[in-house]
């Protein structure tokens, strides 16, 4: 490829390729289009160019054509719907058993923890052929994570987590953007995501840790004294924690919701506003005494509590080994 | 001013009859059509306070109907009613106008703005109420320990009930904003009801500004049970 | 150029431009053909001011570093760019200038319907073109056009509350210039101009105001709440204090994707105008395109969220808005069949308003099918915050809009100023401008699909090529923008004067004298024919004067 | 309009501030009891007879001899109704998973 004059962008996760076949059928569908109606004018012009005596013949309309260019188009529409949405889907459903990182971005750099328990910025290190799924949060204000070669893309918003996944499929570093526009440095803000072999990517992976997320998070969970209400049996004024993450919780006010990683994070922070049936609404928010970081680690253990007790068709390859077990410490 | 332009015409115009308009009746369903697509602007200008209304009363309805349940709704009863009662005046107002009846005109139109006075009078003390109790989203903000109606074990969460006082104070402000500039165009069109101007046959001003203040009015019909009566069971 | 009919003029025939003399007989004027001249002389100066920072944006990514700007400096000059260009010079462009010229005389009126709104609206405009003006000099804005929280109302520093109220009164400017379009079209249609008799222009204008009146509020009250809730810091789109940031994304862009048609729904009619006249014929299926503008005006509104498919919205919402984004494609696709299949069988003629019509068909239809893969989830989350999202929409606004607008301008150019422009610089501009648009913005569409992101001020090394090219496309963009200035000034004093209808075009503002008396009419006209009624014009115009040379 | 359409009787106008006076202090006493998720739609009811009752008789769309003003306030009304169904696309769904 041209070094400077890149035409077709690279391709390294398993989702380019389905974007890349629907984007070639679109610029073939729309290049037909185009052609038709550039060649239908071009000869129209030249071929009833105004000529000596020679009167344009008035023709009204015709209905079967109007039909005929309104429902072959919307046919053509709709196919094209259905395509980008099986292919929208399948981009924003990771599936389970991703390898986890957390994203905290913040005006102008993007801090990535594994739930492994490495941190990294601006670069992010990931292994051939393993899922991956961010959970991202901005600190500050909107930014976007864009990684081109994956074609992949997703805001990452202030007091929320949004999610995003992606399996990379040819080692290599590739550009990470910020696409959504998020002040003065904003075309600063990249980094690189770095592609390794899995063997390459163990190596690395073994270098130096403070431990597991989740392991940060039961500390932080000790120091701030959840565990006094949030015991492991059903004495606690608190719900207990283990194996909730994933699965249907039902509500004081008779809602049922998914506690999925957002459930986590407003429960944490806005105590109030989900209160689960039979408790009473009396844990205080931790609304400005954890910070992002801290919030992913609480998050990540209580993810972790759910592990052991969700049986289900692991691959060997999807399921890290090093996968921690509950409240156990790695290395 | 289109006055000057009328030498163009032979004919003999009704003064208050413009230039480009063929006729009387042209004119005035011109401009009376004009007040309804300006009406139809508002109500899409109202319309993007509703729809965050909307989706955060969804969202912390229990700070919500806590926060609603604190404005005393007995004054805001009692400014829908004072509205509706500037209603029926502006409509007499311009039925007094139809049959000639210059004085009950006059009354009726000094009627209306007294109860546009009297509204935001109320609103005055309805807005001095939320600022003593620290109400007013801002610096001073204060909803701490309010129980949410019908949980009295639980309190509002404050951040959120600042919401709900912000859309509060946004939609009825720009309501008394509304009611504001109403009043002018009442103050105007009582002025040209004392100097005579409007007749059976011409009374256009009349019924356009009375489009307005009616809009006004239904603007609070929404507003009153949206914003005072979330949530009042005890 | 070459006239069918020259008949003599007398020379100096009171019209709308001399009837009156002094700064005071146009500033307090209420004939809508002046209050059109005076919002061309000042949307024209937001063009140009417009332009320069487009100037300044190509410049500075001639090279991957941020080498010519300060970044601050680089990201108000697209913030200003945007904001100048969207809601100075594109909104207003055709609707206020060549709309409130042509639609009172389309349908054989006197005036608007509301003359002294008409001249408040432009007084609006001009107070928040002031207020922007002051805001820009005083140090302007940095969040790009589309003010997005909690960016806009917690974090940046720069002049959002008074780049906000210069946009919600120019905004109240434009609610106007709609009411007034909608009242006047429904109450003011000459004696014999019934609906299925309008020309598509007035179609276009209709179906314009529609959205003006109702999409406009819902983004002045989304700029209230962002004005106040950066003063007294609320919430309401601020998520530390509890609300939802993307709430904001979803009223502005309930406005601002209707936006685009606003601009581009007026460049259709007049394209429609154009085409009619220069292939000789009436409309292919008429009400077809008169009907697909009210429906792009309506179908428009239920679009809004394709803004927002990586923004964090449901992936169900996602899926109902990506839906019906493609319920705008087939009117718009109605449209272009039918300009296409009007000039089958035509006798058709290049003078330079074809010739932008021509450029706007070429490039409505670039920008529009890029619009597909736009509005196609699975590929819109890798194009969109791109340069491709940058060249889709620039095809539309500026491609097709301002292409339009151009074409409209020298299609009624002797009549607006009674003068003929010169006809080889007139061709030779629109070449130039359609070369250089394709050249500036064709490169933008590979740019974005590789993968680099909008409002970048410094940028990867191998985008290098591809943004040389585009930015030596906007220098010969900016030649060919600047030649029908010259050459429209230059006539005014030294083009020869035009007939009343030089072109031999339909349509009751042809029936007026160039330029026009104050009330365009001798006598109120009555119609008895259909819009371009060409075989009745050009079977008349053959028994009296054979076709000149 | 309104003018070559006979004038409403005086009858009708206080019939319709009556039904207003009692729409208002309906609406206010039903807001106390508990009705769960019907208290919203008792109050929008009422709320919305009483616009269109204003609507139709102090404002005179009843008596408008041309459909088009109808067509303005239906239309307006349609378009408000999709900013607010179509938000709600998106809030309604964010928690399905």
């Amino acid at each position: 490829m041209f070094d400077n004059f890149p035409l077709w962008p690279d391709k390294a996760s398993t989702a380019a390729g389905n974007v890349d076949a629907l984007f070639i059928f679109l610029v073939i569908v729309s290049g037909m289009m185009t052609l038709l109606i550039f060649t239908a004018v071009v000869y129209f012009a030249a071929r009833y160019r105004r000529q000596q005596g020679v009167q344009a013949e008035q023709i009204e309309g015709s209905i079967p054509l109007e039909l005929t260019w309104s429902i072959i188009p919307l046919g053509v529409f709709m196919a094209i719907f259905f395509w980008g949405a099986v292919v929208y889907f399948k981009g924003r459903t990771p599936p389970r058993d991703s390898t986890e990182v957390y994203v905290v971005a913040k005006q102008w750099m993007w801090k990535l923890e594994h739930a492994e328990g490495q941190r990294e910025i601006n670069e992010l290190h990931v292994p051939v052929g393993r899922d991956v799924k961010l959970i991202m949060t901005s600190q500050d204000v909107i930014h976007s994570f864009y990684v081109p070669a994956f074609r992949m893309k997703q805001d990452v918003l202030p007091g929320r987590y949004t999610v995003a996944w992606f399996r990379a499929t040819k080692p290599g570093t590739y550009h990470l953007f910020c696409a959504e526009y998020c002040g003065t440095q904003h075309s600063g803000m990249i980094g690189s995501i770095v592609v390794q072999e899995p063997a390459q990517y163990e190596a690395w992976m073994s270098g130096g840790t403070t431990g597991p997320l989740s392991a940060t998070g039961e500390k932080i969970f000790a120091e701030l004294g959840c565990v006094t209400c949030h015991r492991s049996d059903t004495q606690g004024r608190g719900p207990n924690l283990q194996g909730v993450f994933g699965m249907p919780v039902q509500l004081e006010d008779g809602r049922m919701v998914t506690a999925d990683e957002n459930y986590l994070r407003e429960s944490i922070l806005d105590p109030g506003a989900k209160i689960v049936k039979g408790f009473k609404p009396v844990m205080p928010t931790f609304q400005g005494i954890v910070s992002e970081e801290q919030l992913n680690a609480l998050v990540a253990y209580v993810k972790s509590l759910s592990k052991p007790g969700t049986p289900g068709p692991k691959t060997a390859e999807a399921a890290p080994s090093k996968a921690p077990a509950k409240g156990s410490q790695v290395e | 001013m289109a006055a000057v332009h009328s030498e163009a015409h032979g004919e003999t115009h009704n003064p208050a009859l413009l230039h480009h308009f063929a006729t009387e009746e042209q004119q005035r369903d011109a401009s009376s059509f004009g007040m309804w697509i300006f009406l139809a602007t508002e109500v899409m200008f109202f319309g993007g306070l509703f729809c965050a209304y909307l989706i955060y009363r969804r969202w912390y309805f229990g700070d919500f109907a806590a926060a609603s349940k604190s404005i005393d709704a007995f004054l805001g009863g009692t400014n829908t009613a004072v509205l509706i009662c500037s209603s029926l005046t502006v409509v007499l107002a311009i039925w007094a106008a139809q049959t000639a009846r210059r004085a009950l005109m006059i009354i009726m139109l000094l009627l209306t703005m007294l109860f546009g006075l009297a509204f935001l009078g109320i609103k005055a003390v309805e807005y001095k109420q939320k600022f003593d109790e620290h109400h007013v989203p801002g610096a001073s903000f204060s909803f701490e320990h309010e129980s949410i109606p019908g949980h009295p074990d639980q309190y509002a969460n404050p951040r959120h009930a600042q919401i709900f006082f912000a859309l509060y104070f946004v939609m009825t402000g720009l309501h008394a904003l509304h009611m504001i500039v109403g009043l002018g165009i009442f103050a105007w069109l009582l002025w040209m009801a004392w100097k005579g101007r409007f007749t059976p046959e011409y009374h256009t001003p009349l019924e356009i500004g009375g489009l307005y203040w009616h809009f006004v009015d239904i603007v609070w019909i929404y507003l009153f049970p949206l914003l005072y009566l979330i949530d009042r069971h005890p | 150029m070459s006239m069918a009919t020259a008949t003599a003029q007398p020379v100096e025939r009171v019209n709308y431009l001399n009837k009156e003399y002094g700064v005071w007989s146009w500033l307090l004027t209420t004939d809508h053909k002046r209050i059109a001249l005076l919002y061309l002389l000042s949307i024209t100066f937001f063009f140009f001011i417009g332009g320069f920072f487009a100037l300044m944006i190509r410049l500075e990514l001639l090279t991957p570093a941020g080498d010519l700007v300060q970044a601050d400096t680089y990201n108000k000059l697209f913030t200003m760019h945007g904001m100048v260009m969207i809601f100075f010079f594109l909104i207003p462009s055709i609707p206020a200038v060549l709309g409130n010229f042509l639609v009172p005389m389309m349908i054989g009126a006197k005036d608007l319907a509301f003359p002294r709104v008409n001249l408040l609206s432009w007084y609006l405009y001009i107070i928040g073109a002031i207020m922007m003006l002051h805001c820009m000099l005083t140090g302007g804005v940095d969040t790009g056009w589309t003010f997005y929280t909690p960016f806009s109302t917690a974090f940046t520093n720069t002049k959002i509350v008074e780049a906000g109220l210069a946009i919600f009164i120019a905004g109240f400017s434009s609610i106007l210039t709609g009411l007034n379009f909608i009242v006047t079209i429904h109450r003011m249609r000459a004696p014999g101009m019934t609906w299925s008799r309008l020309p598509l222009f007035i179609w276009a204008h209709y179906a314009t105001s529609i959205i003006q009146i109702l999409g406009t509020p819902v983004v002045a009250i989304t700029i209230v709440l962002v004005a106040v809730e950066r003063t007294l810091h609320l919430g309401i789109f601020d998520p530390k204090l509890g609300g939802d940031p993307l709430l904001f994304q979803h009223l502005f862009w309930f406005y601002s994707h209707p936006a685009v048609y606003i601009m581009i729904l007026p460049s259709m009619g007049i394209v429609s105008e154009i085409i009619a006249c220069f292939a000789r014929k009436r409309i292919f299926g008429y009400s077809f395109v008169a009907i697909s503008s009210i429906s792009i005006a309506v179908f428009g509104f239920l679009v809004w969220a394709h803004h927002m498919f990586v923004a964090g919205i449901s992936v169900y919402a996602a899926l109902v808005f990506s839906l019906l984004s493609y319920s705008v494609a087939v009117p718009s696709a109605v449209k272009v069949f039918n300009w296409t299949a009007t000039l089958y069988k035509g006798s058709i003629r290049y003078d330079a308003p074809m010739l932008y019509a021509f450029g706007f068909l070429g490039l409505f239809t670039i920008g529009g099918l890029t619009g597909l893969f736009l509005a196609c989830l699975g590929i819109d989350v890798h194009v969109t915050d791109t340069y491709f999202v940058v060249a889709h929409f620039h095809y539309i606004m500026v491609g097709g809009a301002l292409m339009g607008y151009l074409g409209g301008m020298h299609f009624w150019w002797p009549k607006i100023s009674g003068k003929l422009y010169p006809e080889g610089w007139a061709r030779l501009a629109a070449l130039i401008v359609f070369i250089g648009f394709n050249l500036t913005f064709f490169p933008q569409f590979i740019l974005g699909y590789v993968g680099m992101p909008r409002r970048y001020y410094q940028y990867p090394q191998e985008f290098q090529v591809l943004n040389v090219l585009s930015t030596a496309g906007a220098t010969v963009l900016g030649v060919g923008y600047l030649l029908p200035m010259i050459y429209f000034l230059w006539s005014m004093r030294y083009g020869k004067p035009a007939p009343d209808n030089p072109w031999n075009a339909a349509g009751l503002e042809w029936k007026t004298p160039s330029p026009p008396t104050t009330y365009n009419f001798e006598e109120e006209p009555v119609v008895t024919w259909e819009a371009y009624n060409y075989d009745e014009i050009d079977a008349a115009h053959k028994e009296e004067v054979p076709v000149a040379g | 309009m309104s003018a070559h359409s006979k004038s409403s009787p005086l009858t009708t106008y206080f019939a319709v501030w009556g039904a207003l006076l009692v729409g208002t202090f309906l609406t206010y006493e039903a807001a106390k009891i508990d009705l769960g998720v019907f208290n919203a739609a008792v109050a929008l009811t009422i709320a919305t007879t009483k616009a269109l009752l204003v609507a139709l008789f102090f404002m005179h769309l009843k008596g408008a001899s041309e459909k088009l003003l109808k067509l303005v306030v239906i239309s307006t009304v349609f378009f408000l109704l999709i900013l607010l169904a179509l938000s709600m696309a998106d809030y309604g769904t964010r928690l399905w998973s």
